[in-house]
């Protein structure tokens, strides 16, 4: 059933929400925009449509601990050191990023199933909000995305002076439950979401990203696009910072590392990216020992092989964080040109 | 993993009585890595070194912690009986639960908690410990002495008779140096040459001593015990082995015009010449600037006339490569150009000369024939006027800011023999300040004043003006509050000395360091005085810093003996705790080599190999020879490529975390 | 910058051609206006994707470290701020200034996509650099901005536009130029704050890092083969901000390992994904070794010693930190 | 020493810029002095007068006024003192309190000649008020 | 005197970087004169002083330590020649950066001092276990998983 509430509201819903859970949301940081914890002096930005980082960091943080170990004179005993699961909500979650969650599943709920990210998963409810203004660096319909009509457990839209609340699942509907005395019944302004969801879309069709084709990258080309000459000049700029791979909100490498407090041993573990000359390091070194070479996996398992492997799924939303961090400009959307132009010739 | 062993000590009642060595033992058992900890009344007797030894058969150590007193007092007495008992020195760490625990502390709990802490830090970084050998290095008996001036000759001559052999690199024809230009000296005016002469003659006759004059140094390599330089024999033009010494080309040589570097300037010499009568060797060499055979193809007298053929225009630089084990700079002074100091007329008058000048002036051998005559018209002055402090103790652009601490002596002796011959000559001396420390100094200057009735004026002179073929010198008396105008006939001016320019070059060569006045420094400026701080380097006279011929003499012996000292030995034994580099972590920036105080860091082209990447790049090289073990690399270093064996990062920290935890 | 653009195409073709150069590098025209990417061209045709514009911040010299490895000449592209960085690098002997060939190339001031998406705009088609100002097409309207207000930091504190290194210069007449404001303003600014404030500032900034290295892996000082952050037996790697310590130690030492060494090229601040104002920790080392030890701005020439490579005997003491003003 | 003295003596090595403790009393500026027998105290005594605070013998002295403001003394001085930045000093220190001690603009070409050298005319002006 | 929670006066860690061949020597004459200095002074014993590394200074922070000070030879009198020039430099800049990250500029100090100058090290440990105590615990520069009570 669709609600909607007055914007001048949203500080009452927001309070409701964050009772006896942790509200998430885009929030001005000095002047960034990036997902955080609600309190009540806190500067909610609904306006920018991208957050720095995505939704991703609630289900799968950048450091988590998973174990401890403690020594006393010749002993060691093992303890358990993870984070206390508690029921969160993940608050204007966007199309693209609300999708990153089925890629994120796929990785850690196939088995043998990642019980922190489960966890997580099961604790927190995304509340998803339709893109008003989509950006130049938007492309999430080439993966089928609607930014007009995002999935989650409970859709938004802001049109006008309303919000508007629809439930989608049960989790959503629990969720709903707590916060319905807000709202009032908006189920006669459906056609007014409709428009708003067609506005949008129009404006999807327009963006300069969404004509890129995906044509031809799946398993069946891993060969000919592994081997191609394209890679060297493609990355030849690349830095090998992280920055494309901690903004992604579909990677989902990392590296498990102890640290010694002196009193015992913290085991715990962080994002990696596949950009980095330590990544996967091993006794006789790194697999990959060049920036082609790291470069060129990042993008072959986001467009060939994680499809390969997951029925066809890319592990790219478009969502064009990485487009607009990249320190020197270049990023999926430029590799798809590149190496696709070359299957159409 | 290691295997350690903890010895406490008692020290008698100087530890147990702060602190309880048995809870000390008892804790440091559960430390990782440590197997074994006892406690003994006095670690350092021959009872407690046993217990040690004992201790790494019976199980095995790896490695021992002796908490005891301080590391200065015992380390190298552990470090011998652990290798006693067939463990690697370095696997020895010191916990100093003395000086910086029992005897500051009074509280026996608190005292004992902090030997702990200290005993489990030196566990920590033991647990790092990795076994280090000491490097050795052939000494090559033979010493480089650079500057055969009175310093050089007499720091050659100690070591040759010593048994060693030396050469000496003079880069003008002869040796002999400063002081072969002097007249008389002072306190007990003897004369310079009856005095130096015959050293000259003992170093060029010395079987140990090889001359090479009219030579450089070209380059260096290696380190301590180990150099080999390049020398450049620059061509004479005459072959040393067939001449005479006759003296006949000399005399015939068509082309008298050159100056006479030795006379100062002051007279002229023949194209081809020896600088001095007395110059050793005996042999001439061709100025090619002066000499028409070099500067039209036409003369040749000199190759007609030498009857034993020894005139050789082809003769060519012949660069000479030998090793030495230690290397000994004697490079000397030179007055400072007097260009920029127009108040004095130098550039302009003739009849104002510089101190240097005026010895050769005096001396008998000198452009007059030791008669003291104008440079101008020949006449003898009636009126001389001497100034000192001559851009010493400025702080202005063109002079020094130090003293150059012979002037004033000197400028005694040149008043008094001034006086001495011409007892009709009035002379001024104007000074800032008369400065005589030393033996008999200040007795001669008040003999100058007394009996020879010099004239000294506590004041400077502000400006000398030629008139009429005078020197009207004007000039402060500052005890009578008046200013002074003089009518002289010559004006000696005594210009600071600087170290010869030749210094700063062979400094960077020798990577020995250099004050900012261009002087060698020393490695200490009070315990180790005549030694560069690059190992190997010796300084011996003026090159390190103003001295008279006594200090320099002196100065020269004491670098000979620690040459003496140093080849006196078959091997060097290395302190292995230096500074490594880790090559695939190098970037060859040259940060470490910029602060390396020692110069023992190089950079070469090496293959490196890391994790099956391999790539040939500029990596930084440490001679462990030279380096000492300061430290300052690894801090300079960004990639922690550089790090200091046996105070490794990994070490210190482990030291750090073990004593916050 | 057009006309700039057009003279660099026609040198590096003529170079191309006469085989005076191998390869030049440049930037690359991108999917928009404003994401050219540095790139390698070895053709004459290629050249016609070379784009020079306002978007062309990001620095070349670096890239030289591995370019001069190979065979051949590389004609590189430096804005005035990159001779600095190109200095530094030769300096260091990182680049074979042999295999280079440096055109300097007038710079109008760097312009900030940030500070553009910060003031709205979004949805962008197209731009257009006009003079003092800049116009952009949006889908959702035009807007047009001076030129002044949207500069990157580092423009708007530019050191000169004096080229410290290069072979020619790329430089027309009629190129805009602009008021600059004190680079150490605003770390005054901070010095004059108490010690509880700075230290809240610090940690309002520092606490976003995400560690994602971009400002080491783009700085031009630290070419490091393997940082020690990323080395496992340096003891003090770290892949993650696991902590406040964490935030503070990876910057501290990254500023300290590049002390007399920062070029203050301003590409730490630049390729920030957060924003983080990196450049004001090199500038307060900067700024201190200008008071401390005498002026001295790395990169300005190839010789002489850093101000951590040398010293004086007279130098001021730490404790300097301690007796000076402020709180 | 008088307080107003000691002030005096503040003021007159702050204004001058000169660090009197740098000499070391060699007698070069006395030495170089062109108009010294026109002077009643000399250009050394002026440093250690400033020296030690004895400020008010020099503002009345003759010797104030005797100062060619050649700065020989300034150029010799091997310690880089500068006597004559002093006198300068003092001069200001004397001429300012003065009532009356504003220069008419059309008055001044009636106080040149070709013969002043230009040092002296700049000198000149900074010691009056506009 | 500042009281922690158990009420125990607080005493603060403090680690001393000292240089072998003057530092570590007066710290060993202050022993052998029996001069007192809190306890909780520990000395780490380096070459020279220009081989402590800032990272050695952070960690020291980061385990735990209320106040880091680095002793060495005097200026000129360095062993090793010139290390405490370079010491000198190295510390005068990341103590101010430090101060400028808004850690108590107090936490941190230099001090020179010779083999001779025992009295002169029971002194500067004194004095600077005092300033450490009216500051108080370091937190600004903690590793919070370093504290005891955390695994």
């Amino acid at each position: 059933m669709m609600l909607k509430l007055s914007i001048e509201k949203m500080g009452e819903l927001f309070q409701r929400l964050a009772e006896g859970r942790k509200l998430y949301l885009p929030l001005d940081r000095g002047g960034q925009v990036d997902f955080g914890p609600w309190t009540p002096e806190a500067k909610v930005r609904l306006d920018r449509l991208k957050t720095i980082k995505s939704a991703k960091d609630f289900f799968f943080p950048q450091t988590e601990n998973i174990v401890s170990f403690k020594r006393q004179g010749k002993d060691i005993s093992i303890i358990e050191n993870r984070d206390a699961e508690e029921p969160f909500v993940v608050f204007g979650v966007r199309g693209c990023d609300a999708r990153s969650l089925d890629v994120l599943d796929r990785v850690f709920l196939c088995d043998p199933v990642d019980s922190f990210y489960k966890a997580r998963r099961e604790n927190g409810v995304v509340v998803s909000m339709a893109c008003s203004e989509p950006e130049e660096t938007c492309f999430c319909s080439i993966f089928g995305i609607d930014a007009a009509d995002p999935q989650g457990d409970v859709v938004t839209y802001i049109i006008g002076d309303f919000l508007y609340w629809d439930e989608r699942t049960d989790k959503g509907r629990a969720l709903t439950e707590t916060v319905k005395s807000l709202f009032s019944d908006a189920s006669g302004d459906s056609s007014l979401v409709e428009r708003s969801r067609g506005e949008i879309r129009d404006i999807v069709s327009r963006l300069p990203l969404c004509s890129l084709s995906l044509e031809g990258f799946d398993g069946s080309a891993l060969k000919e696009k592994f081997g191609s000459p394209l890679w060297s000049e493609l990355s030849q700029a690349c830095v090998g910072c992280g920055t494309c791979t901690y903004v992604c909100p579909t990677c989902q490498c990392y590296d498990i590392q102890d640290f010694d407090t002196g009193h015992g041993i913290r085991r715990f573990r962080c994002w990696d990216s596949c950009m980095y000359s330590d990544f996967t390091l091993m006794a006789h070194g790194n697999p990959r020992k060049s920036q082609v070479e790291r470069f060129r996996q990042r993008f072959m398992h986001k467009l060939i092989y994680f499809p390969a492997n997951n029925d066809g799924m890319y592990s790219c939303v478009g969502c064009g964080r990485c487009v607009a961090k990249c320190p020197i400009s270049m990023n999926i959307t430029k590799v798809i040109k590149a190496l696709g132009v070359e299957v159409n010739v | 993993m290691q295997k350690i062993g903890v010895f406490v000590c008692w020290c008698g009642s100087n530890i147990a009585a702060t602190v309880d060595v048995e809870a000390v033992a008892q804790a440091s058992l559960s430390e990782p890595g440590v197997v074994f900890s006892t406690n003994y009344q006095y670690m350092c007797s021959e009872g407690g070194q046993s217990a040690i030894r004992n201790a790494i058969a019976e199980h095995g150590l790896t490695g021992i912690v002796v908490c005891a007193c301080s590391p200065r007092m015992h380390e190298a007495t552990f470090r011998k009986t652990a290798a006693v008992a067939g463990l690697n020195p370095y696997m020895v760490e010191i916990a100093n639960i003395r000086e910086q625990c029992s005897w500051i502390h009074r509280d026996k709990e608190e005292g004992t908690k902090k030997a702990i802490i200290l005993a489990r830090a030196a566990v920590a970084k033991l647990n790092r410990n990795v076994p280090l050998i000491a490097g050795e290095s052939q000494v090559i008996k033979r010493a480089l002495v650079i500057g055969g001036g009175i310093a050089g000759i007499q720091t050659a001559l100690d070591v040759a008779d010593a048994g060693y052999e030396v050469d000496i690199v003079e880069k003008t024809p002869t040796i002999g140096g400063k002081m072969a230009m002097l007249d008389k000296t002072f306190p007990t005016l003897d004369c310079a040459a009856c005095i130096l002469t015959p050293k000259m003659v003992d170093a060029s006759a010395h079987e140990k001593i090889s001359l090479f004059t009219y030579s450089e140094v070209e380059s260096v390599s290696g380190f301590v015990g180990n150099f080999t330089v390049n020398i450049r024999k620059k061509a004479r033009g005459v072959n040393s082995d067939l001449c005479t010494g006759c003296g006949v080309c000399i005399e015939k040589c068509p082309s008298k015009k050159a100056k006479s570097e030795f006379n100062q300037g002051l007279c002229n010499r023949s194209a081809i010449y020896i600088p001095f009568a007395q110059a050793i060797p005996n042999v001439p060499v061709i100025d090619r600037e002066s000499c028409i055979k070099f500067q039209t193809g036409k003369c040749g007298v000199c190759e007609k006339v030498c009857t034993a053929k020894a005139i050789d225009y082809a003769q060519e630089d012949e660069i000479i490569t030998r090793q030495y084990g230690a290397i000994v700079l004697a490079t000397g002074f030179k007055p400072i150009s007097l260009e920029s100091y127009d108040e004095f007329q130098y550039n302009q008058c003739p009849d104002v000369i510089t101190s240097l000048e005026f010895e050769r002036i005096c001396n008998a051998a000198g452009p007059t024939k030791g008669k003291v005559l104008r440079p101008s018209d020949h006449e003898p002055p009636k009126t001389v006027v001497f100034v000192q402090c001559v851009g010493s103790r400025a702080t202005v652009e063109c002079g020094k800011t130090y003293c150059s601490k012979i002037c004033c002596m000197y400028t005694a002796k040149h008043a008094m023999l001034l006086r001495e011959k011409y007892p009709d000559t009035e002379v001024y001396v104007f000074y800032i300040d008369v400065r005589t420390p030393g033996k008999s100094f200040d007795e001669f200057y008040r003999r100058a004043v007394e009996e020879y009735g010099v004239h000294y004026i506590k004041g400077m002179v502000g400006k000398v003006a030629e008139e009429d073929g005078r020197l009207i010198v004007q000039g402060s008396d500052l005890i009578a509050d008046k200013q002074v105008i003089i009518e002289a006939d010559m004006v000696v001016l005594a210009a600071a000395i600087e170290p010869d320019p030749t210094a700063r070059s062979l400094g960077t060569m020798f990577t020995a360091s250099m004050d900012t006045n261009d002087f060698f420094t020393e490695a200490h400026p009070k315990l180790r005085p005549v030694e560069s701080p690059t190992a190997g380097i010796y300084l011996s006279g003026l090159c390190q810093g103003p001295k008279d011929i006594p200090d320099t003499v002196a100065q020269a012996g004491a670098a000979a003996s620690k040459v003496i000292g140093l080849l006196s030995k078959d091997k060097l034994v290395g302190n292995p705790c230096v500074a490594a580099c880790n090559e695939p972590l190098c970037n060859g920036c040259s940060t470490c080599e910029l602060v390396c105080p020692y110069g023992a860091i190089t950079y070469e082209e090496h293959l490196v190999v890391d994790h099956g990447v391999r790539e040939t790049r500029r990596v930084s090289c440490v001679n462990e020879a030279i380096c000492q073990g300061c430290g300052a690399c690894t801090v300079t270093c960004p990639s922690g490529a550089m790090d200091l064996k046996g105070f490794t990062n990994l070490q210190i920290m482990a030291e750090v975390d073990a004593i916050c935890r | 910058m057009r006309r700039v653009r057009d003279m660099m195409r026609s040198r590096a073709g003529e170079l191309l051609k006469d085989g005076a150069v191998t390869r030049v590098l440049g930037w690359k025209s991108g999917e928009f206006y404003y994401d050219p990417t540095p790139s390698f061209f070895d053709t004459e045709e290629s050249l016609d994707e070379l784009v020079y514009n306002g978007f062309s911040a990001a620095m070349l010299s670096k890239y030289l470290i591995e370019a001069t490895k190979k065979e051949g000449r590389v004609l590189v592209f430096l804005k005035p701020c990159d001779t600095y960085s190109f200095n530094h690098l030769l300096k260091e002997h990182k680049v074979d200034r042999e295999k280079t060939y440096v055109i300097g190339v007038g710079c109008g001031g760097m312009l900030d996509i940030e500070k553009l998406r910060a003031l709205g705009v979004k949805g962008i088609e197209s731009m257009e650099e006009l003079g003092e100002n800049l116009v952009i097409h949006t889908l959702y309207g035009d807007k047009k901005f001076a030129r002044g207000d949207v500069l990157l930091e580092k423009c708007a504190t530019c050191k000169g536009l004096e080229h410290k290194a290069s072979d020619e210069l790329a430089v027309p007449d009629e190129l805009w130029e602009w008021e600059t404001s004190d680079r150490f303003a605003r770390v005054s600014e901070l010095e004059g704050m108490t010690s509880g404030e700075r230290f809240a500032f610090w940690r309002g900034e520092l606490s976003r890092c995400i560690r994602c290295n971009a400002c080491r892996n783009a700085c031009p000082v630290c070419s490091c083969n393997k940082c020690v952050f990323d080395n496992p037996r340096s003891g003090v790697i770290a892949k993650a901000n696991a902590d406040t310590f964490e935030e503070n130690m990876f910057h501290i030492i990254r500023a300290f390992h590049v002390a007399g060494r920062c070029t203050d090229c301003g590409e730490c601040s630049r390729v920030c994904p957060q924003n983080i104002p990196l450049h004001l920790l090199n500038r307060k080392f900067i700024k201190d070794i200008n008071a401390f030890y005498g002026e001295y701005q790395s990169g300005e020439s190839v010789d002489g010693k850093s101000p951590l490579t040398e010293f004086r005997t007279g130098d001021v003491e730490p404790g300097i930190v301690h007796e000076r003003g402020g709180a | 020493m008088h307080a107003d003295e000691r002030k005096e003596a503040e003021t007159i090595i702050r204004a001058s810029g000169v660090n009197v403790r740098k000499c070391m009393k060699c007698g070069k500026c006395s030495a170089t002095c062109p108009n010294f027998d026109e002077m009643d105290i000399h250009p050394h005594r002026f440093v250690s007068m400033v020296e030690e605070g004895d400020i008010f013998a020099l503002m009345q002295s003759k010797s104030l006024w005797r100062c060619l403001s050649c700065f020989a003394c300034v150029e010799r001085c091997p310690r880089g003192v500068e006597p004559a930045n002093l006198i300068e000093a003092v001069r200001l220190e004397v001429i300012r309190p003065l009532a009356g001690n504003r220069l008419r603009p059309e008055a001044i070409p009636a106080l040149l000649d070709e013969k002043i050298p230009q040092q002296l005319i700049v000198s000149a002006f900074r010691k009056y008020s506009k | 005197m500042p009281i922690n929670e158990e009420g125990a006066a607080f005493k603060p860690l403090i680690v001393a970087f000292c240089c072998n061949w003057c530092s570590y020597a007066g710290a060993d004459l202050a022993g052998s004169s029996r001069l007192n200095y809190p306890v909780n002074v520990k000395v780490i014993r380096v070459p020279c002083s220009c081989r402590v590394n800032p990272l050695f200074i952070l960690r020291a922070f980061q385990r735990g330590a209320d106040g880091v000070i680095m002793c060495g030879c005097h200026p000129g009198d360095c062993h090793y020649t010139s290390g405490n020039y370079f010491a000198r430099r190295r510390m005068a800049l990341l103590f101010s950066m430090l101060d400028y990250l808004g850690i108590e500029r107090g936490r941190t100090r230099v001090e020179w001092v010779s083999a001779a100058e025992g009295a002169k090290f029971a002194n500067t440990m004194n004095q600077f276990a005092e300033t450490i105590s009216a500051l108080g615990e370091c937190r600004r520069l903690e590793d919070i998983r370093c504290v005891e009570s955390e695994i």
